[in-house]
This record gives structure tokens, C-alpha cells and sequence, in this order.
């Protein structure tokens, strides 16, 4: 059978192509950045030449060792995952309400919620971390989790209430007339259709925690560092300049962390809860 | 099935934001009867139904079950069932699941469940589709599992927001029948929202036509269809041709009225009216396009009675022509088995009798209309 | 306030009288060490081999690190509410300052100074840099730094002799030479401190007033400096890819990268023919409200940090070369490793320079703010004011 | 409805007249999150704002102003004044030529082809790797020695190695790096969101598919190209890793939140730090204001999606 | 207004990944017509309608205006409008301008698009709305702003997808009317797709039954009703009653047919046999619900043609009752205009040439299904 013009190809025009020749450049600009680092990370040395003159692994041994990653990772993750439980928790309810409900000062409470992700963190930032040492939290793992979720509750109030206003109010409706008291129809009926909103929310809150640095930075410290300010810190410590390389592997178990984390989370995308996605969408 | 014998709905009304949606709805449901609200689209009959399924607080009166108040339970404890227009089918459960999701909520042996919802969905003709997401239905069978979930609770009042309104014309007329069906089995009391007058017609014992939130009329179709008490109820009834016009005299029920704008401008009819009437009065005319009888020689109209007009639109429609009678400004629709020509003048007459004159303020019948 | 948790063995209430602390702890104690100075390369082996020997003073050690800006953001709370969880700082002269002027420091030269007499034995300079302390630390290592030069001799064919010979070569090679932004780089600031005593400035020690030569210079300089990277990290990169031919150096920063990895060895060090070392130097504080037996603990460990045997272990890959405080320390006694690093790595030159050269203490914790927001706004900028025309 | 009307139906319950404005206990549910909020942002937020009047002695010496000693140096000082003109000089740019990128890559992944899945993951990639590991990557990559001067030097196109990092245009790579994937996956969802059929309707209309871009895909865009924008340009504004590792940080990229961290964490000057970092909200808030500004003279209603 | 005068589909097929979602249709139009598609849901009829305008590339056959190939043009440079299903009017541009967008793509000169927009706006009669965006209009406003933008450009052919599906009852009539007249004022040649046969036997000259992407049969309204040619077909034109048979006999092209499952097993009907018939062929009955006659008494019944059955619903339907009457496992419709007792026994007989005979399989009619 003559398969013919099923779908036309994408049109040769100049725009076109331009578009194409930008995208390669951005391509090649990426992998470049992210192969450098890798080959830096695992070259003995690496002076003017094409490559490093001999290979390494010992640099993650000392990275490892030198910032105590073990323990920056675990805080890290332990960062993260507090962070996320605690925006959904405090943001699915919040974005519940102003999904469904329509009530005076409805307009103050949204802009209350999207100023924390308009400002510059540094802006509230700063003044956030000088409230955090007079309250005695500086440097903890309490002031890290706190000062993360200024931006996450409202990152997820944001992301959830326009997937809760796609729910038909008229599911929850048939919930209670089925009998289904305000908690089972969050538990039974609404919990498992914002599933994947949810998911959505709390992977994208992860990925922005773990790449959080402006606040992170201005409340952790020893014991409370994030791996990116770690890295940052190893970057521009005034004892310091580390080595080059040891940033590198620094950088690749940053990325690494990141993208193990990103899997995990994702594997828990159940592709058949998907299927709950409410409206159909038909393209026609 | 828990049941009562009456439930009254006592001067019930919902604002939104300073506007009525609904207001001052007094009614009173017999257990078995099938009630129909109609009107059309934002006149209040989703509010109505919320209202009752304590979906939506009350902002005014009150609703009691055999004398009890009920206005103040949440909806899970009205022991209601309810029909929503788009099904509001759990997406994320199957079929039997969505069945058995009341009777889980009310903590029964899994047993029991098990054979309840066997015999709804039974009831329902789903068997072969028990194990079945909702997305994975038609919008008939969607819909019928919509039905099961509500009866399953043997609920002593089923509420059915436009059920049919989604489906397409065929199944649409299957699935009334199957509602009719079900209702006139079980015994279910039922109170049904819609805005299409041939559904509420054939399903209801009684109906109630809205409009802007107030009641218009309450009857038997019989009565709604033969005697609208306003033009607003004629029109929604099939009185197609809504004529306004002017009483020129009045003789008991009958009426003789001037239409304007009519060709040679002194087209008289006679009709039954409705309210009373005095010369001058502004009136509207409602004639149903099956009462006009077409003819294609001005001898044949009765003289008077008889409006002048030239084909404009003839629509084939099985054994009948509809035809579109251009006279004036106004199109008028009658049918007539034999096809007439288009352009070609004809003469439509209607019988008095069928011919009904209402009084143009629709005031005189209902409260005052919400000035929003 | 809470009562001070116990932290280990050895905790109790805070000393209010220096009489009541005791010569040897009760019981053997656990030490929360703070290290916002890179110190623990140097001193780790030290305290390490204390605690092996005497466990019946420190049972173990924790470290933790951080920059100098965390010393009052860590401290600080620590101290006001009473309850320490760090009980000994390493600290350079900027963290020092900083507990200093938020009072965070027991005063120890004053209160158990006689617990400290090997003291005595400091080299002159490190004696000087005692003295910057005011009491409320203790100098545990010690280096001359610099400002020396460190060039690539494909490039660079004789090493300048002066200020002014580094001027010409830059104009000559322009985006060849640079430094790194002194607030943020050991070598960056040495070499700021240490030009007012090579151009001859009024006074060395007023960034403000006594400096004017040494910000003409500097500014003339900044014109053949194309960028100032914010960390030696970036020097060190820069230096080594060839992007650059020459930077200023201390005598740590000149053996240690080479001996890393990080540099070719085949680069060369320099100095100018005239000028004077700026010292450096690392402290011991303790945090106020300390337990009489952890100051005992942190006294004998001290005392036992500046014996020559134990201090030689400064010396370590050159980083703060030399690095011993003390008289005696020679490299012989020194770990092996660290013998083999230097002889291969070490420049003789440094240790007649150390000889022949004057050496005066690096500014005050104030003037060295001000030396910085001056050069922020001198220097640094200046490069985009013209820019922007 | 007539007055007298309402009056006498006022004697509705509390409840009821709660109902009709939507008050109802299912509004607790806000709490934590407003809770939250004013904890943690309004606050502290407020407490900022209360240092920013007690500036140091000698601030109060060098500036005078009394309380406003802080804003005083703000706008007197060029060397703190002039960081404003430097982080638009990197944020505007940025934002629009990440938003303006974004356009013709959308329209163009708009259609289905084979390896989109790949192309659009790799475009994602940037987010996981954080400002760090791009800065470090573009000072490996694109520095003097780097492979991009490296090859440009063997094919002979340039004789000196091209200077791309530790300046201005460092950072300008490393926003466009970390804010074009971010701007090109909204831009999409906003594409994604306009009725494909409005464009088949102009196609029947006989519109090309320059007046179809410009007439109809471009209007109903242009909402969503102000919040991209927005939010792309807030990404630029705050830039500061890169700012500091890439660019040249006393120089042309002294950004307000590198002032404002040096104030905060060089000088232990909380009270300035605190000023800067308030001023550049209000700058920030002043373009978003601008953006909306010229968004609301737009069309704002649906795109046709939902009807 | 450009025209042309015939409009040829020559084996026009589309397949979406291996399934043909439209496949060998032929079809001429002559300028001036109105045809119809009609189908159920998913058969082909917006492929069918998209392949004309040029919004889906054909996978075979060609299509020929004047005898010209025009298959291969971009639908900008066909001159066909279209009226989309969900309208697709532009969102952020007013009344005016959303009409005024096809002539500036012409490139007129301002005046005559005024001009022109003015006309089409007056002929949908807008004329107080032509500011309003479209958001701010009722459906069938918006219905109408959509057929005056595709018909300002005086198209040679009006495409319209379902126009009428996204109203409600009564404005669907009046919508259906105007339609109706805007295409007889006009001369416009149209091609409407809808899957209601009411509709399309309303409107059109021609109707095309489809039925997965297949034709099954093209005539006139008249054709369909009165001699549909399967029971596919039948089903589709109102013949609500499909009841399966066996032949016993045949005599010219009358056919007598068992009923299987009624109460004693042997009910016997006389039908029209539409195809060649022979005893112990499996056949598809079709009738009628108004073509059966409901009496109450068997003697009534005229023997062996009458089905006995039991009243199992009454629907209310103006002058007449729907009746469902339950006969074995199957439940047939019926009118009568007095009302029979729920319940209670009737027979149903029906004229012999109103009783149509179909042969079981639809292959013989039509092409083979597509094995999706
Ligand atoms: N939550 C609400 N807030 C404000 N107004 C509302 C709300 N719900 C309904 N209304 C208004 O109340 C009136 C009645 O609405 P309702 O939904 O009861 O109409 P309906 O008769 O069901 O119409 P339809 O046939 O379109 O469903 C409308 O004017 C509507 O705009
Ligand atoms: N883009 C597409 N990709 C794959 N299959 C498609 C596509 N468009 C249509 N189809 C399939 O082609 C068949 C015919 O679709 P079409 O939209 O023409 O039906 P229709 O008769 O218009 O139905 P409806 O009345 O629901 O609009 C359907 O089975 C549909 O699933
Ligand atoms: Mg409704
Ligand atoms: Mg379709």
C-alpha cells in the first residue's frame, strides 16, 4: 500500500531550518558543558589540550571525603523530601479551597501566594535568614526546610489549583450523594484523581529544592548544606579554591543525585493512574 | 427501601452574590411521583436540584421530609440519590466499583455489596462491562451506569440533573424510555431537570417550568400542553408561532386580536384567551405549527381568520413538510403533508380553539422579574 | 535559657571563675571542633595523635567547616543562648575579628595563658600575630605568605623585580596577568596588603588615607587585567590553561597546586627584589561559656599542638608553607609524606626569602573591610565604567 | 427586585448569609498555607523592611538621611545604583531573547515527528543540572582553552581564543542555558492550549501561515508570552551563582544580588543588605507591572480551549 | 460570488495508522446542492468534510472541481468556507473583525469590507452584537457568527461540521430554519455533516449515509425515509423498531417472516422484502413506531400480523402517546393517540408495504467492513 503524504513533513522553510540550526547549536553548547565537566572530572591533570592527560576516578574518592557528600547527600535528600511532603500537605488543601470556593478576599489570599515566587529569593531572602538567626535557627536543618518551603507551598498552590479546577466539582458532589463524608471524598475520590497533579508538583519542587540556592545558601551551614551550596561553597571558599576537578566530580554527583531522584520520583508515576486523568482530551 | 410520604419544599430560595438564582419555590412531592422542572439554560433548575441534595446551602425557606427539616443536613445523610448531567463518574474506578462506592460509604458486609450491585448493574444491562473504566464506556452506557450508582442506594429520592443532555438524538430517545422504564418499576420517587419540553412531557407526572428563578407554572403535561397559563409556558410547550398582537374585541373566552405588521395590516384571528382581556390590550398569540392548516387559495382561508403569507422555507421532515411562512417581519412554521412551493403565497388558518391569547405582561402571572 | 546539654563526657555548667577549672579533665572529653579556615589539613594529624595519646583528656574529636562569615552566624546563637554544641574555633584573623567584636571569645591568654608556655617558643612573627589576638586566641600555625609572583617561563622570560616592571610586562601582554578579587582570595588580598610596603605608601596600615600609591597602581594595573575571577580557584584554572602568564602568590598557594596536580611543575616562582612578607597565621578561640573540663581538654591540647613534634605536621603539602609556629619545627621532623612533597615541590628560594625579608601583620579586621569595599569600588568596577564609557 | 423585597428577606439565618458569600468551614483548609505565608514571607518580609531604616552608624555618617541613611547611599552611591543598570542590561535581554526563542522552537515541536520525545528531554536536561554545574561547565567548555576555541582556532575562523566567560557573556549564556528550556516548556503549554481548529479556520479563511502566526496564533499567545516573560525575567533578575562564578562580579555583572550579598555576607551590614535586596524587589515589581500593563492593553480572554 | 459547476470525489480514502477512517467515497455535487453526510459517531463524516477542505491530506483518490485536481492546493487557495463544529470563531476579535478576517486576507480595500461585513452581519441578523467578542455571545449567536464569516467570502462551497450539535432543543430548530433559508436565498452549494437524521432530512437536497468510513446509501430525503436499502440504513432514518427474523416465505417482493422469542413463538409478518429473499434466509425487520397500530383486543388484530405484547411504558407526547411495548426479550415502540394501561395486553399490527424486509448482513449492500 502507498503510504503517501500521510503527514506532511515538517515544511523546508528557511524559518524552519533556522530553527533547527539554533536548536543544534543550543544542543551542542549543552552536551559540550555537560561532557567537559565529566571528562574533567575524571582527568589527572588538564592543561591546554584537547584532553586531560590521564584518567581518574580519584577525585569523586576525594570529593567524597574532603565534603563529607555522604552526609551533604543525605541532607540533601532529606531536604528535599521534607520540603515536598510538607508543600503538598500544606499546599493540596490550600489549592483545594481556591479551586472550588469563591469568598471575600479571595483575590488578597492568591497574590499573598504568588509574590513568594514573583520576588527575587535574595529579596525576602535576606530578611528571611536575618529573622531565622535572631530566632536562633540559623545554620539548621529546620532553617534549610523552612526557608524552602516559602517558595514550594506556593509553587504548589499554583501548579495544583488550576489541575483541581479541571476536576469536575461535580465528581465530589456525586461522592456525598453516594454517602461520603468531607474525608472520604478527599481520601477515596479526589486524592486518587489529583495523583498525578500531585506528582507533577512534588517532582518539579523536588528538582527546584535540590537546585534551590540562593535561600539555601544564606541559612545552612555545616551539617545543613545542600549539595549545591556545597559545590558552591567548595567553588569559593576563601581558604580554598579546590581543586578544578574535585568541583567537577562535585558536580557530577550533583547532577547524578539529581537525576536518580528525578527516576525515583517518576517510577512512582503510575502510567495506569494516568488513565484518571478526567477529561478526555480529544483533539478535534 | 427507606421511603416518606411527602417532601416539602417551603419558600426556598439561593442568591449569588445579591442576584436570586432561585427563589420562593414551594412545592410539595408525593413518594412515587416523577417531577420535571423545566426551563431554559440559567433559569435556576440546577440550583433547584442542589439545592434539594443539600449540595448548595439555602440561602432562604426551608425543605422538610414528612414535617422534619432536613435543609440543614449535609447531603451524605439526606439519604438522596443524584444523577449529574456529565454522569460524574469516578474516572478512576470501574464500573462495579463506581456501583458499589454508596454502599461501601455506608460500611455494609462485602456480601451484601457484592449482590446489590450485581443486581444494578443487571438492572441497568451493564453485565459485560462490570470490570470497565468509565473512559473506556459510550456516553449511553456512561450514563447508565450514572442511573445504577444512584438507585443502588435505594435512595427515597432520585435527582437527575439533564441526563440525556449529552447524548446524541437516538440514544437519547432509548435512554428515556429506559429512565421511564426504571421508574415506573422500582417505584422511585424522582425529581428530573431539563430544559427540553419533549423529555419532561413524556417522563414527568408533574413539571414545573421556571424562569429567572420563579416558578411559571406547575401541572400535568396534559395541562401544560393544552392550557399554558403564559406565553413564556406556550413557547416552551411547542407553541412555535408567538405572535404579539393587539385585542380589538372580546366575547367570553374568545378574543378577536389585530396582527401588525401582516401584509395588508388588518389580519384578524379569533382565539381562546387566557387571563382577562380587554380591547387594546397588548397581547401575544400562540398558535403550534401542527394547528395551522396550509392552503394555497385565499378562498379556501376563511376570510378573517385566514394570515396571508409567502412560503420561504420548506424543510422535508418524513410523512410532513415543516414549512417557513414569511408574512411581515415574522416567519411562521406550520406543516402540512403536501409540499408547497417556495416563494408560492399561501393562507394559514388555525381553529379557535387552538388558538390561545395571553396577556403580554408576563407579570400579571409571576412575581416581579429579577432586575439584575 | 536551657541548661547546656550534655554534650559527651567531660560537659558541665560553664567556668565562672578560671580557678575552678582543673589541670587534667575530670573525665575524658569529646571536642566539637569549628574549622572555618581550611586549618584541618594542617592540624588534623596533630590532634589526632594528642587524642591517641591521651584518652584519658579527649576521648574524640568531630570536625566541622565553614567559611569566616560563619563564625557569628554559627556561634553566636550558641553562645547567647548557653548552649555550645562547638567548643573550639580554627579560625584565621577574619573570623577571629569577627567573634572579637561580637564578643564570642573566652578571653584564654588572659584566664590560662600559663597553660600554654610552649608559647614561648613561637618564631618572632608568629609571635607578632599572637599579639593580634588580643588574648582571645591562640596562633597554632603560622606562614609568611607572600606577595610573591608565580609565572609561566615560556611566556615570561625574566620575572619582574618590581611593582613597576610588573606594570610594563602587563601593558606589554595585556589579559596576561591578574589576580583574583581580594575579598574572596588568600593571594588577591596578601598581594593588596603587601604593595603599600613595596610602593612605599604613607601608611601601610590605613587603606583609606596611607594607600595612595597603591590604588593609582592598582588601577593603572587593572587596565591590562581583563577579568577578576571571584576565588584562587579560577586563578589556578586560568594559570594553568595558559590564559594567563603570571599571578601574585603566597608561598602556599605557590607549592601546594603544583604539588596537586593542579599546576604544571614547570611553572616558575618570583619575588619582588624588595619587600616585606604579610604575615598570616591560624587561631585556636574558644567559645564563651565553655565547661571547665573541656577548657582543660582544649588547654593541654594546645599545649601539646605547639611542641616542634607535633607542629611540624603543619607543614603538609606546602599549603601554608612553612606552617609551624614554633622554633625547632624543622621539616626533618615532619611525616614522611610530607618531607617527599616538599623536596620536590618546595622552592629553597622561599626559605632565604624568609630569612632576608621583613614580615609585618596583615591589617585589622576593620581596615582590611575597608581595603576590600575600596578596591570593590576602585578596581573591580572601574573596569566597567569604562566600559560603559 | 424592588427594595421593600429584599428587606423583608433579610431575616435569613447567619448561616444562610454566610452560604451566599461562600463562607464555610471547608475554608480552614487555607490555613496552613496563609499560616505559612505570613510566617515566612510577610514577616520576615516586614522585619526587612524595619531594618532597612536602621542603618549603621556609618552609613548615617557617610550618607546622612537619618533612618534613611541605607536609601540615601541606595540611589547616591553609583557603585550601589549602577548594579541596577547592570542586572537589567543581563535580565531583559535574557528573558526576551528566551522568550523570543521559545516561539519558533514551540511552533516547530508543535508537530509530531520522530525523536521529538528525545529532542524535547533534551531540552529539559538543563533543569537537573543546576547553576553550579553550568557555570563550571561553560568555564571547562567555553573558556580560553575550552573545545569551543579550541575547534573555532584549529579551523582557523579565529587567531585569538574568543573571551565567552568570566564576563558579561558568561552569564548571559548561563541564563539563556538554565531559562530557555524553562521558557520553551511553558510556551508550549501555552501553545498547546489555543484551539487547534481557530487555525484551521483561518486556513479556510485563506490565511497563509505568516498571517495565521501573526493574526491569530500571536494574540491569543501573547498572555501567556507576558507571564513567560514574567517569570523568565524574575529566573535573570535574581541571577547570582552565575553571576559570581562566570561573570565578572565587581564588573560588568555586579548584580543587585551580588550587592546585596556582599552587604549581607562580606560586610555584616544586614540593614543595607537588606535595602538592596528590597530595592530590587521593587525594581523587579516594577517591570512585572510594566509587563501586565502592556498584557491587560492585549486580549485576555479564553484561547479558545474550553469555549 | 465565484462558482463552479460540479464538484467530483473520485475514491477519496484517508487512513489514520492502518485503519481507514474514510475510504472509496465517489461523489458529484452539483452547484446549488445541498448534501448532507450522515452517520454515527466516528464514521468518517469530519474526515470526509476535512478532506474536502484541504485540512487532511488524502491518502487516495482524487477530488475534481470543474475537472480540475484540487486535492493538492492548500486549503488558503481552495475558496471553500467552512463552519466548524465547536464554531472556532477567534477569540480575541470582535464580531466585525472575526467576519472581516477572510476578506483581509484577500486584501480588499477597507470600504467593501465594511461593506460587505455589514451585509453578511444583517443577513445573520447580529447587527446590535458586531463589537461583542465572542465570549460574550450565546451559542446560537456565536453559531451565526461563524456561518456569516464563512459565507462573507462568498465561497463556491460551504462546508459545516455539525453546526447545530452545541445547542440547545429549540434554538437547534430555529438555527436548522435559518439555515435552511440562508441557503435558498443564497444559492450557496453546501456540504453538511451531522449525525441526526431529523436534521439532515430537514435541510438537505441529499443525504449520504456513512457507516465506518463507508458509503451505504445517497439519495433524497424522500429516497432514505421511504425506501432505505439495509437495515443500517433504516435504523438510521427512524424506523425505530429492528426486529431479527427468519424468512418462511416470499411471493414478488412481499415476504412473510417469523419472529423469533414472542410469547407463543410464531408471531408471522407480511413485509416489503428490499433485496432478493429467500424462505430461511436470517432478515432484519424494520418498522415504524407510527406505522404501528396499537389495539387492545386480538380480535382487533388482524390474526397472524398482529405481535402481542405487554404495555411496559406510556410517554406523554402531545396529542399522542409513546408507547414501549414488551414483546419476549424486546421492547417495541409504538404511537397511539389514546392511552393504553400500563401493563395491560395489546397487539400491534402494522400495513404490509410499511413493514420493510432487510437481508441480516449489511455486506451485501456495501462494501466490506474494515477489519479494524
Ligand atoms: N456558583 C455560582 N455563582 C454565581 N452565580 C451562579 C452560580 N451558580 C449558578 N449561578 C447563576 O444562577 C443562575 C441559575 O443557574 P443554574 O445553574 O441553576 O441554571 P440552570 O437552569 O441549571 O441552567 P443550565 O440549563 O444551563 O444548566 C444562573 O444565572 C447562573 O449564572
Ligand atoms: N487524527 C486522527 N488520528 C487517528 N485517527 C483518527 C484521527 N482523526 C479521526 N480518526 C479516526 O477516524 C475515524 C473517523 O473520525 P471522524 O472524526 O471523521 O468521525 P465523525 O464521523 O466526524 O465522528 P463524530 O460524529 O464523533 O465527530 C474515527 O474512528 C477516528 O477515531
Ligand atoms: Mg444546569
Ligand atoms: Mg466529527
Amino acid at each position: 500500500m502507498a503510504v503517501s503524504t500521510l503527514e506532511r513533513p515538517i515544511a523546508a522553510r528557511p524559518s524552519t531550518w533556522f530553527v533547527w540550526a539554533g536548536m543544534t547549536a543550543f544542543g551542542v553548547f549543552l552536551l559540550g558543558i555537560i561532557i567537559a565537566v565529566v571528562v574533567d572530572s575524571f582527568g589527572r591533570q588538564w592543561f591546554d589540550t584537547w584532553l586531560p592527560d590521564g584518567l581518574t576516578t580519584s577525585w569523586y574518592g576525594e570529593a567524597w571525603d574532603r565534603f563529607s557528600l555522604g552526609e551533604v547527600i543525605g541532607v540533601t535528600v532529606g531536604v528535599a523530601a521534607l520540603v515536598v511532603v510538607i508543600s503538598v500537605l500544606v499546599g493540596v488543601p490550600a489549592a483545594y479551597v481556591l479551586a472550588r470556593r469563591d469568598f471575600p478576599g479571595k483575590r488578597a489570599v492568591m497574590l499573598l501566594f504568588l509574590l513568594p515566587v514573583l520576588m527575587p529569593p535574595i529579596t525576602y531572602g535576606i530578611p528571611l535568614a536575618t529573622v531565622m538567626y535572631s530566632f536562633g535557627l540559623g545554620r539548621t536543618l529546620t532553617a534549610v526546610v523552612l526557608v524552602n518551603l516559602v517558595p514550594s507551598v506556593p509553587f504548589v498552590i499554583l501548579t495544583m489549583t488550576p489541575f483541581i479546577e479541571q476536576i469536575n466539582p461535580a465528581i465530589e458532589s456525586a461522592a456525598r450523594m453516594c454517602g461520603a463524608r468531607t474525608r472520604q471524598v478527599f481520601t477515596r475520590v479526589l486524592a486518587p484523581l489529583l495523583v498525578p497533579g500531585i506528582l507533577a508538583a512534588a517532582i518539579l519542587v523536588l528538582v527546584r529544592t535540590v537546585g534551590l540556592f540562593e535561600l539555601t545558601f544564606l541559612v545552612s551551614g555545616p551539617g545543613s548544606d545542600t549539595l549545591v551550596v556545597a559545590i558552591y561553597r567548595g567553588m569559593t571558599s576563601a581558604g580554598g579554591g579546590e581543586a578544578r576537578q574535585l568541583i567537577s566530580a562535585m558536580s557530577v554527583i550533583y547532577t547524578a543525585t539529581m537525576l536518580v531522584m528525578l527516576v525515583v520520583a517518576l517510577r512512582f508515576v503510575n502510567p495506569t493512574q494516568l488513565v484518571a486523568q478526567v477529561k478526555e482530551t480529544r483533539d478535534d | 427501601m427507606s421511603t416518606f410520604e411527602s417532601l416539602e419544599l417551603r419558600g426556598v430560595g439561593r442568591r449569588f452574590g445579591g442576584v436570586d438564582a432561585l427563589a420562593d419555590l414551594d412545592l410539595t412531592i408525593k413518594a412515587g411521583e416523577f417531577v420535571a422542572l423545566l426551563g431554559p439554560s440559567g433559569c435556576g433548575k440546577s440550583t433547584a436540584l442542589n439545592c434539594l441534595a443539600g449540595l448548595l446551602p439555602l440561602t432562604h425557606g426551608e425543605i422538610l421530609l414528612d414535617g422534619k427539616r432536613i435543609d440543614t443536613l449535609p447531603p451524605e445523610r439526606r439519604g438522596f440519590g443524584m444523577v449529574f448531567q456529565s454522569y460524574a463518574l469516578f474516572p478512576h474506578l470501574s464500573v462495579e466499583k463506581n456501583v458499589a462506592f454508596g454502599l461501601q460509604m455506608q460500611g455494609l458486609p462485602r456480601a451484601q455489596i457484592d449482590a446489590r450491585v450485581r443486581k444494578a448493574i443487571e438492572l441497568v444491562k451493564l453485565d459485560e462491562h462490570v470490570k470497565k473504566l468509565p473512559g473506556q464506556l459510550s456516553g449511553g452506557q456512561q450514563q447508565r451506569v450514572a442511573i445504577a450508582r444512584a438507585v443502588v442506594l435505594e435512595p427515597s429520592l432520585v435527582l437527575m440533573d439533564e441526563p440525556l443532555s449529552n447524548l446524541d438524538a437516538k440514544l437519547r430517545l432509548d435512554m428515556r424510555t429506559e429512565i421511564r422504564r426504571l421508574h415506573q418499576s422500582l417505584g422511585l420517587t424522582t425529581i428530573y431537570v431539563t430544559h427540553d419540553q419533549e423529555e419532561a412531557l413524556s417522563l414527568a407526572d408533574r413539571l414545573v417550568v421556571l424562569r429567572n428563578g420563579r416558578v411559571q407554572q406547575i401541572g400535568t403535561p396534559d395541562e401544560l400542553y393544552e392550557s399554558p397559563t403564559s406565553w413564556y409556558v406556550a413557547d416552551f410547550m411547542g407553541y412555535r408561532n408567538i405572535l404579539p398582537a393587539t385585542v380589538v374585541s372580546t366575547s367570553g373566552d374568545e378574543a378577536v386580536v389585530a396582527l401588525p405588521g401582516t401584509a395588508d395590516g388588518g389580519v384578524r384571528l379569533t382565539g381562546r384567551a387566557v387571563g382577562a382581556l380587554s380591547a387594546g390590550d397588548s397581547v401575544r398569540v400562540a398558535i403550534r405549527p401542527d394547528d395551522f392548516s396550509v392552503s394555497s387559495s385565499a378562498a379556501e382561508g376563511l376570510g378573517a381568520g385566514a394570515i396571508p403569507g409567502a412560503v420561504s422555507v420548506v424543510e422535508y421532515q418524513g410523512r410532513e413538510l415543516a414549512v417557513g411562512v414569511q408574512t411581515g417581519d415574522t416567519m411562521l412554521h406550520a406543516r402540512t403533508p403536501t409540499a408547497p412551493q417556495v416563494g408560492g403565497a399561501v393562507w394559514l388558518t388555525a381553529p379557535v380553539e387552538r388558538v390561545l391569547v395571553f396577556p403580554e405582561s408576563l407579570d400579571a402571572a409571576v412575581p416581579a422579574e429579577v432586575a439584575a | 535559657p536551657p541548661a547546656p546539654e550534655d554534650g559527651g563526657g567531660g560537659a558541665g555548667a560553664a567556668v565562672t571563675d578560671p580557678a575552678d577549672v582543673p589541670d587534667t579533665p575530670s573525665e575524658p572529653v569529646t571536642l566539637n571542633i569549628l574549622d572555618v579556615a581550611g586549618n584541618q589539613r594542617l592540624t588534623e594529624g596533630m590532634v589526632d595523635e594528642f587524642v591517641e595519646e591521651n584518652p584519658d583528656v579527649i576521648e574524640s574529636v568531630t570536625w566541622e567547616t565553614g567559611g569566616a562569615p560563619d563564625v557569628t552566624g554559627l556561634v553566636k546563637p550558641q553562645v547567647d543562648s548557653g548552649n555550645l554544641s562547638i567548643d573550639v574555633v580554627f579560625t584565621g584573623n577574619d573570623g577571629l575579628a569577627a567573634g572579637i567584636s561580637e564578643d564570642l571569645w573566652l578571653p584564654v591568654m588572659d584566664d590560662y595563658g600559663d597553660r600554654v608556655s610552649n608559647q614561648e617558643n613561637y618564631l618572632e612573627p608568629a609571635a607578632k600575630m599572637q599579639e593580634l589576638a588580643q588574648g582571645y586566641g591562640v596562633v597554632t600555625t603560622y606562614y609568611p605568605s607572600g606577595p610573591l609572583l608565580q609565572y609561566n617561563p615560556e611566556v615570561v622570560d625574566t620575572p619582574p623585580a618590581s611593582p613597576e616592571e610588573l606594570l610594563e610586562w602587563a601593558e606589554a601582554n595585556p589579559g596576561k596577568f591578574g589576580y583574583a578579587r581580594p575579598a574572596n582570595s588568600g593571594p588577591g588580598r596578601t598581594f593588596l596588603m603587601g604593595l603599600p610596603y613595596v610602593l612605599g605608601d604613607e601608611d601601610p596600615t590605613d587603606p583609606e588615607n596611607g594607600w595612595d600609591k597603591t590604588w593609582a597602581y592598582l588601577k593603572e594595573l587593572g587596565q591590562y587585567v581583563d577579568t577578576y575571577p571571584t576565588g584562587t580557584g579560577q586563578v589556578i584554572t586560568n594559570l594553568a590553561d595558559g590564559t594567563w602568564a603570571m599571578v601574585p602568590t603566597t608561598t602556599g598557594w605557590e607549592i601546594a597546586p603544583r604539588a596537586e596536580g593542579q599546576l604544571p611543575n614547570t611553572l616558575e616562582a618570583a619575588a619582588f627584589d624588595d619587600f616585606t612578607w604579610v604575615t598570616d597565621a591560624h587561631y585556636a578561640a574558644i567559645p564563651k561559656g565553655q565547661s571547665a573540663d573541656k577548657i582543660s581538654a582544649i588547654m593541654l591540647l594546645l599545649q601539646d599542638m605547639l611542641t616542634p613534634e607535633q607542629n611540624a605536621k603543619a607543614y603538609d603539602a606546602g599549603y601554608f608553607y612553612p606552617g609551624p609556629a614554633v622554633e625547632g619545627a624543622t621539616l626533618d621532623l615532619a611525616p614522611q609524606e610530607s618531607q617527599g612533597v616538599i623536596e620536590e615541590f618546595g622552592r629553597p628560594m622561599f626559605d632565604e626569602l624568609i630569612e632576608s625579608q621583613d614580615s609585618v601583620v596583615p591589617l585589622d579586621a576593620d581596615a582590611m573591610v575597608t581595603a576590600f569595599d575600596i578596591w570593590d569600588r576602585e578596581v573591580g568596577a572601574g573596569k566597567t565604567e569604562e566600559e560603559a564609557g | 427586585m424592588s427594595g421593600s423585597r429584599q428587606q423583608s428577606r433579610s431575616t435569613a439565618s447567619l448561616r444562610h448569609r454566610l452560604a451566599e458569600r461562600g463562607v464555610d468551614p471547608a475554608l480552614l483548609m487555607l490555613l496552613p498555607g496563609l499560616v505559612l505565608a505570613v510566617a515566612l514571607f510577610v514577616y520576615p518580609f516586614s522585619y526587612g523592611i524595619g531594618l532597612t531604616v536602621q542603618p549603621t552608624a556609618e552609613m548615617q555618617a557617610q550618607w546622612g538621611g537619618g533612618a534613611f541613611a541605607n536609601y540615601v547611599a541606595f540611589f547616591r552611591d553609583p557603585f550601589v545604583f549602577d548594579s541596577v543598570w547592570l542586572t537589567m542590561r543581563l535580565a531583559l535581554p535574557a528573558a526576551l531573547f528566551n522568550v523570543l526563542a521559545s516561539i519558533p522552537v514551540a511552533m516547530v515541536l508543535r508537530h509530531k515527528f520522530r525523536g521529538k520525545r528525545l529532542l524535547t528531554s533534551l531540552l529539559v536536561l538543563p533543569i537537573t543540572l543546576g547553576t553550579v554545574l553550568t557555570a563550571q561547565g561553560l568555564l571547562i567548555f567555553a573558556g580560553r582553552q575550552g573545545w569551543i576555541n579550541r575547534t573555532l582556532l584549529e579551523f582557523g575562523l579565529i587567531d585569538e581564543p574568543l573571551r565567552l566567560v568570566n564576563n558579561y557573556l558568561g552569564v548571559m549564556f548561563s541564563l539563556v542555558i538554565t531559562g530557555f528550556p524553562f521558557a520553551f516548556l511553558l510556551i508550549s503549554s501555552y501553545l498547546s492550549g489555543i484551539d487547534p481548529s481557530l487555525e484551521r479556520a483561518a486556513k479556510t479563511l485563506g490565511a497563509g501561515w505568516w498571517q495565521r502566526f501573526r493574526r491569530i496564533i500571536l494574540p491569543l499567545l501573547a498572555p501567556g508570552l507576558a507571564t513567560t516573560f514574567i517569570l523568565t525575567f524574575v529566573l535573570a533578575f535574581s541571577v547570582f551563582p552565575s553571576a559570581r562564578l562566570v561573570g565578572d562580579a565587581m564588573g560588568s555583572t555586579r548584580v543587585m544580588s551580588l550587592m546585596a550579598f556582599r552587604a549581607f555576607g562580606e560586610q555584616n551590614d544586614y540593614a543595607m543588605a537588606s535595602t538592596i535586596a528590597l530595592m530590587m524587589g521593587v525594581v523587579e515589581l516594577l517591570v512585572v507591572a510594566a509587563v501586565l500593563g502592556l498584557r491587560s492593553l492585549l486580549y485576555r480572554g479564553t484561547t479558545g480551549g474550553k469555549g
